[in-house]
């Protein structure tokens, strides 16, 4: 097997391919666009996934859209991206318009939840949603439907408790569940080695006697396959499975940090070296499947959707004050089924 | 019609619901195999297998927190939290997830899920610092949360099945003193108390009191004590912590112009205060005197040795000191 | 005398006890290298170093469990949990174990342990659901713990100072609001406020404010629109929440007749009910008015949208109204 | 080495191994002696560590008392008499008496307290001691001590994410603990298979990258030799250890357990052919340290000691009703430091 063989080998299409990378682009153009936002003033707030893409697009191509329950977390624009989620509607989040269909405006952007997509409703606190991700997990066992839990978090979720017990349990009842760590060495400005004695978060798998496997997070075809690997043995009944994604994020923290108080101008360029889309979009000119002339004008093309996504979110309505007291409790005459 | 006591009815209508709805499922420590430290869901391993009543690890967060998952995902789970001293670890799940997932997804996600856990002091029962605590007034500022603690087996049917069928988190207190302690006749059919109303228990004219729990019990003993003395004491149950049944107790409170509010809990930071100020603020001008209320001390609830214990813990000698004083005014 | 605002002088502070103390160490999320991310442990890594200034893992359970070890074991922690949002993990370790360990092992340990968290809502800074909590009222009834929250600099400083050197275990509360907009003198000599005593901000006789924190400001500045309709509004800080000073809240309600407490926090369960029901408990008889309370409705606190934010959150305008009602009774 | 050689390269000496037989005696005779108390109603409860108590003297054994910060859980009624606590001092809580030296009579009994010996206060909240253990630890190390910390609990704390916690941030620091886990195969009915998804808890180790160590709990001489490895690379700067000992509770889970509604006669008398006092008689026989006969009167001799001290406590004052509100916070009058 050459290295341009490796999509096939994988079972991917060059369709399959041309999807990724559009979705990459897709969410770095989008990310990008928002701190322009927040710089003009126009948002209030904004967080992106930027170096992120390769692990957030490989994992979620592996992965039955609208059958499976996504935890993701508040990086992954390429994740619900993905799944389903359109540029707008990511933009009305990033508003907090009244048809956002995440919050309705009511939680900070990229705090996804979208039902119909199974993207299951994302928080702040870190690590909540592991727990979640067993208990949907549970339910789709219980219900005899075959669909398994991934969910993600940054190397800092590793370290609270949460973490521990679902991977527990999972592992105990042998739960369909992937744990997928976005490991981008930093929790805001916390080093990894400040947060873990072990030099992989994999090496956290032993205590749960479940795989876990570390990868370049940075090449999107590893992410896939090990996604893949880990998604079969789930639906095989072997449990779940632990995945550490090694990857970078470029951009500061959120909108309100300075990035450059704890690392260096070198250390963010060596990694903006190895940038995953840069990466993917070698390998797709290698193989002849994207040549950079077609790569720029799909970028240019790309960043033209965002732009003009952001542009229809920004005249989307804002929500009604006097909504805001409701769905703090189910209304009868909502006509939802509860 | 049965007689059963508060521990059984709460088995007896976890089973009938569970043969009801088959998206109920029991989950907990110690909960399966031997039913509960209670025996609060004895049985249900046995008829409904281990995938519906599981025993989980000791992990407190996580119970709640998979339970938050399994309810947005379809279940309807019934988590046991063994003491309610030990519900602390779940609070981030409890406050932060369960209760805001419907608003923070703007009704596209909502938590159908019931938390069970005994509380209050079992008098002489050893329970000290760590198995007698009450937790409601820390509960009853949690938007999005829905609080019920019954004090009769009737009660106690009729509120599980409404807290079972209801679509958002309810956190169902059982008063542990109350388990055995307190029986009563409870009707085979299925019914259902909503949630959010308090009842009447005993009617009088002189003065009202607002209990729950075991505290509703030392109520009624001292107004039953009262009438002896002429003096006429109504009786409201609260029966929901949260929401409160504001219109019954004011109605109640304007009728008799007196009120005293008791819980077991401690004085400062329980839910007394709460209803103090809504009686306050709704029938300020009805008032003969000022709302009282019957508490424990602001002390950790409760010192193992039985003569600390009966030292903090408010009882019904307290009760009926504070209704005659009441009554004097 | 140096003008500050409030998050300098935390960090103002912080230096200079530590210099006094070499027991007092600082740990919490992204407090040493960048000085958190209010800047309030600012310049303390360098000054004193790793071992005194700990970046910890994000987990805030073990975070408040270790520093209450350490506490026990003879050091003074800081602890900096980043958002009162994000407590809720470490109730387990507050309510069970910091505030109960004096009192279980009968004086025998103690747990003196500062946590400091920001709370409170930055109007329009995007903090959402997430980032804009109260958590006071869910304290308030926590025997063991005390609870300061200033609304100045100088009594930053003083309360900062004091809860440092407190025996017990002090949950130091920082409105976020007031971090950089709130700014005044602050004297450079060492001083202490006595946890538990309030303070009178303003004089008035026509009716009692009861605020705290940013409320507190947004009290002054209806009292003074108010002085212009020759209503004359006494302004109490409260600055301890636990314990109440309830003899100068009643000292001041008891010569104006008129009581508002206001707080940012939702209404029901929020400490107002706890206040209203002590005023009412021991003024009654002074009472020209019901206690009036001015909160945020019982909705998750706070939604991202400004649309949203703004119609939930309490504000002057919502202050002024009430305030103006209370007078006319 | 022939096996009855063990305890010389150990560097125990004779009269320190009667100790620690004595001990282990007096240890079984009390906690016996409670269960007789509360069948006749004299107390409301009780909790005890039979079956435990070659993992508990073996452990204590290792520590320097008084030096060291112990923390044990409720069921280490071996440890804290190791240490120096009186069996009058324990009756004393078990009656709940004013001059129980643990907490006045304000915790249930076997919640151990006694700054003097720096035995940590405990409580019942299962796993709430581990961050504990961590921030002793962390005093000691700043305050120049050479203590370490010594946390015991039961195999079902280790499910809790206060295990994780700790556990993690005692090995990014490398501090002197020494997490000693009693595995006596349930938490109240659960079994351990329920509790976890690995066979040993010692495999847990490997997430924090620790020596994880699992001994016989009950071979006494074993434990020993583990604790005491561990207390030397804590001692050494080389960070924590967790020690897993094999063992099984005799008794109900508490006097309000039932255990015969989760494990069978035929597993009980299974572990109790393997007792742990009876293990280390042979072993003293064996080595002529302590005849048989000469056992059997020390046992007598314990339990008329055991016997003694409980009157003695039954007879002591019990607390007054008005001290019940006293140390919610430092009374200036009461003189103690703060
Ligand atoms: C329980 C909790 N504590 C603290 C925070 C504040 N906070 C937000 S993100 C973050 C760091 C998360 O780091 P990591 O898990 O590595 O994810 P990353 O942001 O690096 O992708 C922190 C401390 C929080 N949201 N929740
Ligand atoms: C947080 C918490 N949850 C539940 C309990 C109730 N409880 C007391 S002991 C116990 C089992 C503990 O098992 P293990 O850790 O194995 O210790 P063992 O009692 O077997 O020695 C439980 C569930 C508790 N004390 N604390
Ligand atoms: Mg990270
Ligand atoms: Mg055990």
């Amino acid at each position: 097997m050459t290295s341009i063989d490796r999509h096939k080998t994988l079972g991917l299409s060059e369709s399959d391919l041309r999807r990724m990378y559009y979705l990459m682009l897709a969410a770095r153009a989008l990310d990008e666009r928002a701190w322009v936002l927040v710089r003009q003033g126009k948002i209030a707030f904004t967080v992106g996934g930027e170096g992120q893409e390769a692990a957030q697009v490989g994992a979620a191509m592996a992965l039955k859209p609208g059958v499976d329950w996504v935890l993701p977390y508040y990086r992954d624009t390429a994740v619900v991206l993905a799944l389903g989620m359109t540029l707008e509607e990511v933009f009305l989040a990033e508003f907090g318009k009244a048809n956002d269909p995440n919050s309705g405006g009511r939680q900070m952007s990229k705090h996804w939840s979208r039902p119909e997509l199974r993207i299951f409703s994302c928080s702040s606190p870190v690590a909540t949603q592991l727990p979640h991700a067993v208990g949907c997990a549970l339910a789709a066992r219980l219900s005899g439907e075959e669909a398994l839990a991934w969910v993600s978090f940054g190397d800092g979720a590793v370290s609270k408790g949460d973490f521990h017990e679902a991977l527990n349990f999972a592992a105990i009842y042998r739960l369909p569940v992937i744990f997928f760590c976005e490991n981008n060495q930093y929790a805001i400005s916390t080093p990894f080695r400040l947060q873990s004695p072990v030099p992989r978060v994999a090496d956290r798998a032993a205590a749960y006697g479940i795989p876990g496997i570390t990868v370049d997070g940075n090449d999107v075809l590893a992410v896939y396959e090990a996604v893949r690997a880990a998604a079969g043995r789930a639906r095989a009944g072997e449990g779940p499975s632990l995945i550490e994604a090694v990857t970078y994020r470029f951009a500061p923290h959120t909108s309100n940090d300075n990035d450059r108080l704890y690392r260096s101008e070198e250390e963010i360029a060596a990694w903006k070296s190895k940038d995953p889309i840069k990466r993917f979009g070698g390998y797709l000119a290698e193989c002849g499947i994207l040549s950079p002339e077609a790569g720029a004008e799909l970028a240019r093309q790309v960043h033209a959707e965002v732009a003009a996504a952001a542009r229809r979110a920004l005249l989307a309505p804002e929500p009604l004050p006097e909504t805001a007291g409701r769905f703090v409790y189910a209304e009868p005459e909502s006509g939802r089924e509860h | 019609m049965a007689v059963r006591n508060i521990v059984e009815t709460v088995a007896h209508t976890l089973r009938e619901e569970m043969r009801r709805d088959s998206r109920i499922i029991v989950i907990g420590e110690d909960v399966a195999k031997i039913g509960g430290v209670f025996q609060a869901t004895k049985g249900l391993l046995s008829e409904f297998g281990p995938e519906r009543v599981i025993d989980a690890p000791l992990a407190e967060s996580s119970l709640v927190g998979i339970a938050v998952g399994a309810a947005a995902a379809g279940l309807r789970p019934v988590v046991e939290i063994q003491f309610a001293d030990f519900i602390y670890p779940a609070m981030d799940q409890i406050i932060n997830e369960a209760a805001r997932l419907r608003y923070r997804s703007n009704n596209g996600y909502h938590c159908p899920l019931v938390i069970r856990t005994p509380y209050g002091v079992a008098p002489g029962g050893g329970g000290g610092l760590y198995h007698n605590q009450s937790v409601e007034g820390m509960f009853c500022g949690v938007p999005g949360l829905k609080i019920v603690a019954p004090a009769t087996p009737y009660d106690t049917k009729g509120l599980l099945i409404a807290a079972l069928r209801d679509p958002d988190p309810v956190l169902f207190l059982e008063h542990k003193a109350t388990y055995r302690a307190v029986s009563g006749e409870v009707p085979d059919e299925e019914y259902t108390i909503a949630i959010g109303k308090a009842d009447v228990k005993r009617e009088g004219r002189d003065l009202t009191v607002i209990a729950y729990g075991l505290m509703l019990h030392q109520a009624l003993a001292a107004a039953e004590k009262l009438a002896k003395s002429h003096i006429d004491v109504e009786v409201v149950d609260l029966r929901s912590l949260k929401p409160l049944d504001k219109e019954l107790i004011c109605r109640s409170v304007r009728k008799t112009g007196k009120a005293l509010v008791a819980h077991e809990d401690c004085l400062s930071g329980g839910i007394g205060g709460e209803i103090a100020a809504v009686i306050m603020e709704e029938c300020f001008f009805h008032l003969d005197a000022p709302v009282m209320r019957v508490a424990a001390p602001d002390i950790p609830l409760a010192p193992y040795s039985r003569h600390l214990e009966e030292h903090v813990v408010p009882g019904r000698a307290a009760l009926e000191k504070a209704m005659r004083e009441l009554a004097r005014f």
